[in-house]
């Protein structure tokens, strides 16, 4: 195609949603009464009107094809007036018109599509993940590689909701740490300071390079008559933030990145405010293309919260009530000095009470 | 070879001495002080044992502005004769 | 192709990417190379993506540039770039935009679309230099735009808010197409000390995920009191039985300000943090009250440089129906943005920005009045700066004899003049 | 009263219900010049709303570089009998138990040698005698250590390790409060006289979590009372309380912080391993609960004042110890720390302080333990790990 | 100094075993329970027999004649046995129950109150105040006996909806307990020391007085030649750690020295964690001898929390319960930008959730 003119910004701005409203939800926008579930992953929402909007959820792996995205586009367009909707944790949600469709909906979602149907409820929810590999510039390991060996394993807990209360994962292929706080979370960890290339670091901004470090580790240093930097090795806590500021400093190491686990983040207000996730485990192999290991721990995790918790309890409400030392105990994670913060603020993770279970 | 407590006593009151109205020093400055001048020859102990001997003779004082110290005896800014 | 540890993935229920990708490659060279350095990358543990900036003529952001290390063995994806497109609020589509949403990604790029984002994007992954301003221009011309990147504000995410949800307190598809279309220019053209996130939910439930991954969160909330349906209170307290609903709805309150007595709810709504659980575990009696708005939060990020930061309250109640009330909230963020913009340090949050400064620095700046909705509890150190007596002190006497003890007058004057 | 003295603001605080301390510093200006002029100095604080007392740094007695605060007056020729004003540290008793012709020995010497005014007790646990010249240190300390009382401590030393009433006189003690903290003031009297710290080292020990001493907020190492196995339980007292008409459920059973106590019927029962000691059921039903069998104590470390760089509870190091005769798992703890402290501390840095400088993890290696959950709220949220070990790359050597 | 007596030193306190109660040695570790028999009388069980406490209020600040009417009251009634407890109460140790009601009448013939048991307000820690300390913003025994005489009926009665500690101190040192007090009273210097040019070179070390700094407001300098230090105002927040370190830097300013109110600290670990204090109200003038803002501030505070706590809940327990805009607003207290934490850890305090109240 060629440009009929110039390319030039046109600030369109915001596509214009209201053209994309299902039909029952312009028609009751603001007005829904109540919501139930019928089963995991299907739901319905009641109007003041007596209109019910039925959904029903399925799991993306969040990469799609345009030629699979167009499949989608054929059932909504059979089942659901031609209209779709998608989650924040990247589930696709079609609104059937009529109860019946319900059960034809989901067998051709299985069927053309290969999508589960659930990720609704107290279930093992769909998992947010960033680029990894396949198109990032920046990670140490994949991502939807072990999202799919995780959902994989999880398959069930997805299709199902038998656990007290939801469950939200993430990954994160680096430090950076896209992913958001979640009940578990699989990030990278890097356990050595960057290596420089000093040939390499003269195309980066030196002083920027210099003020991205949060502890003050990187100084000028001259080396064979060039401008560059050096590392000031004890300061240095393998954050990365140098290395998306110039990759001449190259923080990620195939031989030597680990993954860690972290538990008990929370977004939601609900009971207990947000909460952050804290260390659970760490040193865990980058062992692609399954990940076993990471498997193995998410589901000792996920084997104790479903044992120890209360309904409505997050992994992180329940760890909060059960102790920290209960946690450790039950999930057979060995607590390391490791998982004492000696960051910012670190005092105020300290045990400042004789509140102690023993 | 472990070095005489007189001895010890006697280089901390040279330290003690010099520092006068520049530094007040600490126990722990005038042990770190010592160690760092012989070695293992003195131990923890000997300067304490030795510190006893400069405060007990009346060689030394301890003060107390802001954390205790080792200073020569003087007459003391607040005190009113 | 030879994907030996890739295939792997094509096995178990879940959807397999790698299968998708697979069947892609038939149509699109580029994504049969795009998967041999995926692979090469699972044998090496070793990623070949190098990025670098790359616009738009007239843009600051939208477009992230990824240039593989490996283009001479792999020269389909030597240049395989993404393109951000703005999402239509809510995440609702027709078939009809998203099939020429797949049109033009195949017609240009790769035919890989990622839906969506983590800021809420549309990702299109797989262009080179040319296409992918082609791909722009085609977006454009159909009425789509480009996302945000780089030191600017980005694009808005929002929850799925009164268009399928009886919770949601304000219309958060309609905020987030006032705010992008409003300040389409801050989105472009990038110009603040770093990233600026919205994100908003509806209510306390923070679908969103707001309060933990955007700059200023804005979360649906209400005055008065929970919406009670005392009839359906005792429908329900039949169906689970009382002692179920002491152990999960009232018991689980966390201010202990919910009671059930006999088969009804009574609530001590002065106490009541809208926390949302009652409401969740019984949405079919319970309901927010009528008199709703928005608290406006500020300052959460992610890790990198200081460490996570959840938003905190910075306005506690706004309105948010009328004209006038949009306008009092963008009054709002526009004086943030002028505050920060003017102190703030290159790459500084604004969360980071208010630790360096202080809360009640920040708060005169932006002049908004301190509230004790504001902190978790008041300070307990000791140290404060007053600044009724530092004032004059500062302004009206010399400032080099002010905290000098005099002795004798005269002499004061002597090194006054040194 | 005498004449000439004239204190108008005072005069205002003999009124009212609660016992006036001027009221008994009159009582003592007519005998003591010193106690008169106190009173003058201090009405015209009152008047001018300011202190008038310069901080002296050297008085004290021969050989010991604490015990003694040094106080002169900034007004000496206007109020000489004040012009010193020194006061001594006299090294409490365990659990503050006194005999009255024990403490005449001391209220005797006190008028002879001093101004006759006392704090019963200073901050730090200290009977503090108020107010005595230059000169007349050295005898109160000669007629003090003839009636076998001993100066407590000040400065950058081990202050006077005070403790609860324990086991003298309470049934929730879960060690011998007072014979550790009297075997622990004599161990360390060369510490206490003799100041060899970076900053002040302060030791409160505590019988049970009620932390009576105030342990996990004003002392460098808080010894407080704790049991491991379960919580006993009378259940014929429990039935007694419960058939009194007391609201058991809502004031014991809904005030435990972490859930895990349930009434049923008469019975209590309690899920212990998630119990964590907090007391409040103990307190509130005595006669029908009380501490576990196994017994002994959590040790906290690095509580204190906001002074220099904020206000810091202790936190858990040692989350159980047991507390038994001669003590010497306490002795080797204490010595463990002071080494690893003293060695890397700066001046005027409280062991809080060092801990959160140099890293909790780094202190527990310094003095030799593990970490365990225990220590913490929470594990870390951040995830820049200081790792030390990594795989290296085969063929590289270690 | 020549005396015949040898100088004895290091000798260590008395051992606490003469100083027991015979009735106290033989229950030593036996007791079984106690009750509060009034306001001020304790109980205490054990196989040997029961004792009799009798709590006594003191001043602190006392003189030996005031020591002398205890002991005689001591002799008289309890075996000349008696202990100081914490708070500075007199604590006589009774074998017989018969003595309580004459030994309380004479102490009340003494003009001493008994009390300060359960659910009073127990004496007041306090400092040294004008009487003894350099560095006090304000008095300390007078402003404990103003509030206190305020507040005699709740050490008398037992009212309250838990114990309630108060505690005073001179100045930002915060000696005594005012950082962990359910009701502190704080002597605030509010204006940067004043510098004796005159005599600081003399007194002080310059390179000690300049370290003191936590905000590194103090630099170096030199005024007719003569080596000083200068201060910088902007950075200083009138801690008083220089003055600790060298006399010449006093810090007190009759015109601006005050009072400030705290609130909702706690030590004891029952229930909730120990809390640090909050600050309530930033500035009340400096009044002597009757502090009148100050009294009917704190009068204020013990009656909304009388009237509102429920039964064993702590200031701080109630208030955070509540929340502190309720707090705020029930006391008739002004929030300010002062109560907004900006030192160390300050963003640990801001509100981190959706957990609003209207």
């Amino acid at each position: 195609m060629d440009a009929k003119k110039p390319l030039a910004p046109r600030d369109n701005g915001a596509p214009d949603y209201k053209k994309y409203l299902h039909p029952a939800m312009e028609r009751n926008y603001g007005r829904w009464k109540y919501h139930r579930d019928l089963r995991p992953g299907v739901f319905v929402h009641e109007s003041e009107s007596g209109e019910s909007l039925y959904t029903v959820r399925a799991g993306s792996p969040r990469m799609l094809s345009a030629p699979l995205l167009r499949r989608v586009c054929d059932i909504a367009d059979k089942y659901c007036q031609g209209r779709l909707r998608f989650t924040s944790r990247n589930n696709i949600e079609f609104q059937p018109e009529k109860e019946e469709d319900i059960q034809p909906l989901m067998d051709e979602i299985s069927r053309v599509l290969g999508f589960p149907v659930g990720g609704s409820g107290h279930s093992f929810h769909n998992i947010i993940h960033t680029q990894g590999w396949l198109h990032c510039n920046l990670p140490g390991t994949d991502a939807a590689g072990i999202v799919k060996a995780l959902l994989d394993m999880f398959y069930e807990e997805f299709t199902h909701e038998n656990f007290p209360q939801r469950v939200k994962v993430s990954t994160s292929c680096c430090t950076i740490n896209c992913g958001g706080q979640t009940d578990i979370a699989i990030n990278l960890q890097h356990h050595h300071p960057p290596v420089i290339d000093h040939g390499m670091v003269s195309r980066c901004e030196l002083p920027k390079v210099i003020s991205i470090c949060p502890v003050l580790a990187i100084r000028p240093d001259r080396v064979e008559g060039h401008d560059t930097v050096e590392v000031i090795e004890e300061k240095c806590m393998y954050c990365g933030a140098c290395h998306a500021q110039c990759p001449a400093l190259e923080i990620r190491d195939g031989q030597t990145d680990t993954l860690s686990i972290w538990v008990g983040g929370k977004s939601a207000s609900t009971r207990g405010g947000p909460s952050f996730m804290k260390l659970a485990t760490w040193g865990l192999p980058n062992n692609p293309p399954r990940w076993p290991e990471v498997g193995d721990a998410v589901r000792r995790i996920l084997k104790a919260y479903q044992a120890g918790a209360n309904p409505y309890e997050r992994v992180g409400e329940w760890i909060e009530r059960v102790g920290w030392k209960n946690f450790f105990a039950e999930t057979g994670f060995e607590f390391t000095k490791y998982h004492i913060d000696s960051y910012r603020w670190a005092r105020t993770t300290f045990n400042t009470s004789a509140h102690v279970r023993l | 070879m472990a070095i005489p407590v007189e001895q010890l006593a006697d280089e901390m009151y040279e330290i003690v001495k010099e520092s006068a109205g520049v530094k007040k020093l600490k126990g722990g400055d005038l042990t770190k002080a010592m160690v760092a001048k012989h070695g293992d020859e003195v131990s923890r102990s000997d300067v304490k044992a030795a510190i006893r001997i400069l405060i007990d003779s009346g060689r030394c004082v301890y003060g107390y502005f802001g954390g205790s110290s080792i200073e020569l005896p003087h007459t003391e800014a607040a005190e009113n004769q | 192709m030879k994907l030996p540890l890739l295939d792997q993935l094509e096995e178990g229920p879940w959807p397999s990417f790698v299968k998708d990708l697979k069947e892609q490659a038939k149509r699109r060279p580029q994504v049969g190379q795009l998967l041999q350095q995926l692979e090469q990358s699972y044998e090496n543990r070793w990623d070949y993506w190098r990025g670098t900036a790359i616009n738009v003529p007239g843009y600051g952001g939208g477009i992230i540039a990824r240039y593989s290390d490996l283009g001479e063995k792999f020269p389909q994806v030597a240049q395989f770039h993404t393109i951000r497109v703005i999402e239509s609020p809510g995440f609702v589509y027709s078939t009809e935009a998203l099939r020429q949403l797949c049109d033009i990604s195949e017609d240009y790029g790769a035919g890989i679309m990622q839906l969506h984002g983590m800021t809420g994007d549309i990702l299109m992954l797989g262009f080179d230099n040319e296409k992918m301003m082609q791909a722009s221009e085609a977006l454009m011309e159909n009425g789509w735009d480009l996302g945000g990147s780089g030191n600017g504000m980005r694009t808005i995410p929002c929850c799925i808010g009164p268009a399928r949800c009886e919770m949601a307190c304000y219309d958060t598809l309609r905020l987030t197409k006032y705010l992008t279309d409003k300040y389409i220019g801050y989105l472009h053209r990038p110009e603040f000390p770093y990233k600026y996130k919205f994100k908003l939910s509806g209510c306390g439930n923070d679908c969103a995920n707001s309060m933990s991954r955007s700059d200023m969160p804005v979360i649906g909330t209400w005055r008065d009191d929970i919406q009670v349906d005392q009839e359906a209170v005792a429908r329900f307290v039949e169906e689970m039985e009382p002692e179920w609903v002491v152990r999960n709805v009232t018991s689980r309150c966390p201010t202990r300000c919910i009671h059930l007595h006999g088969d009804r709810i009574e609530i001590d709504n002065s106490n009541c943090v809208r926390c949302m659980h009652c409401i969740n575990v019984m949405h079919l009696a319970l309901a927010p009250g009528k008199d709703r708005g928005v608290t406006m939060l500020i300052g959460g990020k992610r890790t990198v440089r200081s460490g996570e930061m959840i938003s905190s309250v910075l306005v506690p109640f706004q309105k948010l129906e009328s004209d006038e009330d949009y306008l009092a909230f963008c009054a709002i963020v526009e004086r943030i943005w002028d505050f920060w913009g003017e102190h703030g340090n290159e790459h500084e949050r604004v969360g980071e920005f208010i630790d360096r400064v202080g809360l009640g620095t920040f708060l005169d700046g932006v002049g908004i009045e301190p509230d004790p909705q504001m902190v978790a509890n008041p300070r307990s150190n000791p140290y404060i700066k007053f600044e009724e007596y530092a004032a004059p002190r500062l302004e009206g006497e010399p400032q080099k004899g002010a905290n000098v003890l005099e002795h004798e007058p005269d002499r004061r004057e002597d090194y006054e003049g040194s | 009263m005498a004449d000439d003295l004239k204190t108008p603001l005072l005069d205002e605080l003999e009124q009212g219900p609660w016992p006036s301390f001027v009221k008994d510093i009159k009582s003592m200006a007519g005998k003591k010049e010193m106690a008169k002029d106190l009173l003058r100095q201090l009405e015209k604080s009152y008047e001018d709303k300011r202190g008038y007392w310069k901080h002296g740094g050297l008085v004290g007695v021969m050989g010991y570089g604490g015990g003694v605060i040094g106080r002169y007056s900034a007004l000496p020729e206007e109020f000489p009998g004040v012009s010193h004003f020194h006061t001594m540290r006299i090294n409490q008793t365990s659990g503050w138990f006194y005999t009255s012709e024990a403490l005449r020995e001391i209220t005797k010497i006190w008028e002879e040698h001093g101004s006759g005014l006392l704090n019963v007790h200073g901050s730090t646990g200290d009977l503090v005698l108020l107010g005595t010249r230059t000169e007349e240190l050295e005898p109160t300390f000669r007629a003090l250590t003839e009636k076998g009382w001993d100066l407590g401590g000040s400065g950058s030393d081990l202050r006077t390790p005070s403790c609860c009433v324990g086991p003298a006189r309470c049934e929730n003690a879960c060690f011998d409060t007072l014979a550790v903290n009297y075997n622990l003031t004599h161990q360390y009297q060369d510490e206490l006289h003799r100041p060899m710290f970076n900053y002040k080292y302060k030791i409160k020990i505590s019988g049970c979590p009620n932390d009576c001493t105030a342990a996990i907020a004003r002392s460098d190492m808080g010894i407080i009372g704790i049991w491991k196995d379960d919580i006993q339980v009378d259940s014929k007292a429990m039935a007694d309380y419960v058939d009194s008409g007391m609201d058991v459920q809502g004031l014991v059973v809904e005030n435990c912080p972490t859930g895990c106590i349930q009434l049923d019927g008469k019975e209590i029962r309690i899920d212990n391993s998630n119990c964590v000691k907090c007391m409040h059921c103990i307190n509130v039903l005595p006669k029908a609960l009380s501490p576990g069998k196994e017994r002994g104590a959590a040790i906290t470390l690095g509580a204190k004042a906001p002074i220099v760089e904020g206000a810091l509870f202790g936190s858990v190091i040692i989350p159980f110890m047991k507390i038994e005769e001669p003590f010497e798992e306490v002795h080797d703890l204490i010595e463990r720390i002071w080494e690893f402290w003293d060695e890397h501390g700066t001046s005027r840095e409280r062991i809080g302080e060092f801990i959160e400088r140099v890293s909790l993890a780094a202190f527990l290696e310094g003095i030799g333990e593990k970490p365990l959950p225990q220590m913490i709220k929470a594990p870390r949220d951040n995830p820049y790990v200081f790792y030390e070990e990594y795989f290296a790359e085969e063929g590289e050597g270690e | 100094m020549a005396t015949e007596v040898e100088r004895k030193t290091d000798i260590g306190p008395p051992h606490y075993d003469q100083f027991l109660h015979p009735l106290i040695k033989e229950n030593y570790g036996k007791w079984q329970y106690h009750e509060t028999l009034a306001p001020g009388v304790l109980m205490h069980h054990g196989p040997a027999g029961d004792i009799y406490t009798v709590r006594v209020s003191s001043p602190r600040l006392v003189s030996v004649n005031f020591l002398n009417a205890i002991m005689d009251l001591a002799d008289k009634y309890s075996d000349g046995y008696f202990r100081f407890t914490s708070r500075n109460n007199v604590e006589f140790l009774l074998a017989s129950k018969d003595n309580i009601e004459p030994l309380k009448q004479e102490v009340e013939a003494l003009g001493l109150l008994v009390g300060g048991t359960n659910n009073a307000i127990s004496n007041v820690v306090h400092t040294q105040g004008w009487v003894h300390c350099h560095s006090a913003a304000t008095d300390a025994s007078g402003l404990v006996k103003s509030v206190m005489d305020e507040l005699a009926e709740y050490f008398t009665s037992m009212k309250l909806p838990a114990k309630l500690r108060v505690a005073v101190a001179c100045c930002l040192n915060m000696c005594g307990a005012v950082h962990a007090s359910d009701i502190a009273i704080l002597g605030v210097h509010r204006t940067p020391p004043k510098i004796d040019n005159e005599t600081l070179p003399n007194l002080c070390e310059i390179p000690t007085t300049v370290a003191s700094c936590p905000n590194n407001a103090i630099r170096p300098t030199s005024i007719e030649g003569k080596a000083t230090v200068k201060v910088d105002e902007e950075k200083c927040m009138y801690c008083g750690n220089c003055y600790t370190v060298c006399p010449a830097m006093p810090l007190a300013d009759p015109l601006n020295d005050g009072v400030s109110i705290w609130v909702g600290g706690k030590i004891c670990n029952a229930r909730t964690e120990p809390m640090f204090t909050k600050l309530a109200i930033p500035y009340l003038p400096n009044n002597p001898p009757r502090w009148p803002e100050v009294t009917s501030a704190v009068k204020k505070i013990v009656e909304i929390y009388a009237a509102n706590a429920k039964p064993y809940e702590r200031v701080g327990e109630w208030i955070n319960r509540i929340g502190w805009p309720q707090f705020f607003d029930m006391a008739g207290i002004e929030f300010t930008k002062y109560h907004l934490d900006d030192f160390r850890h300050a963003g640990t305090t801001y509100r981190r959730s959706l957990h609003n109240r209207y």
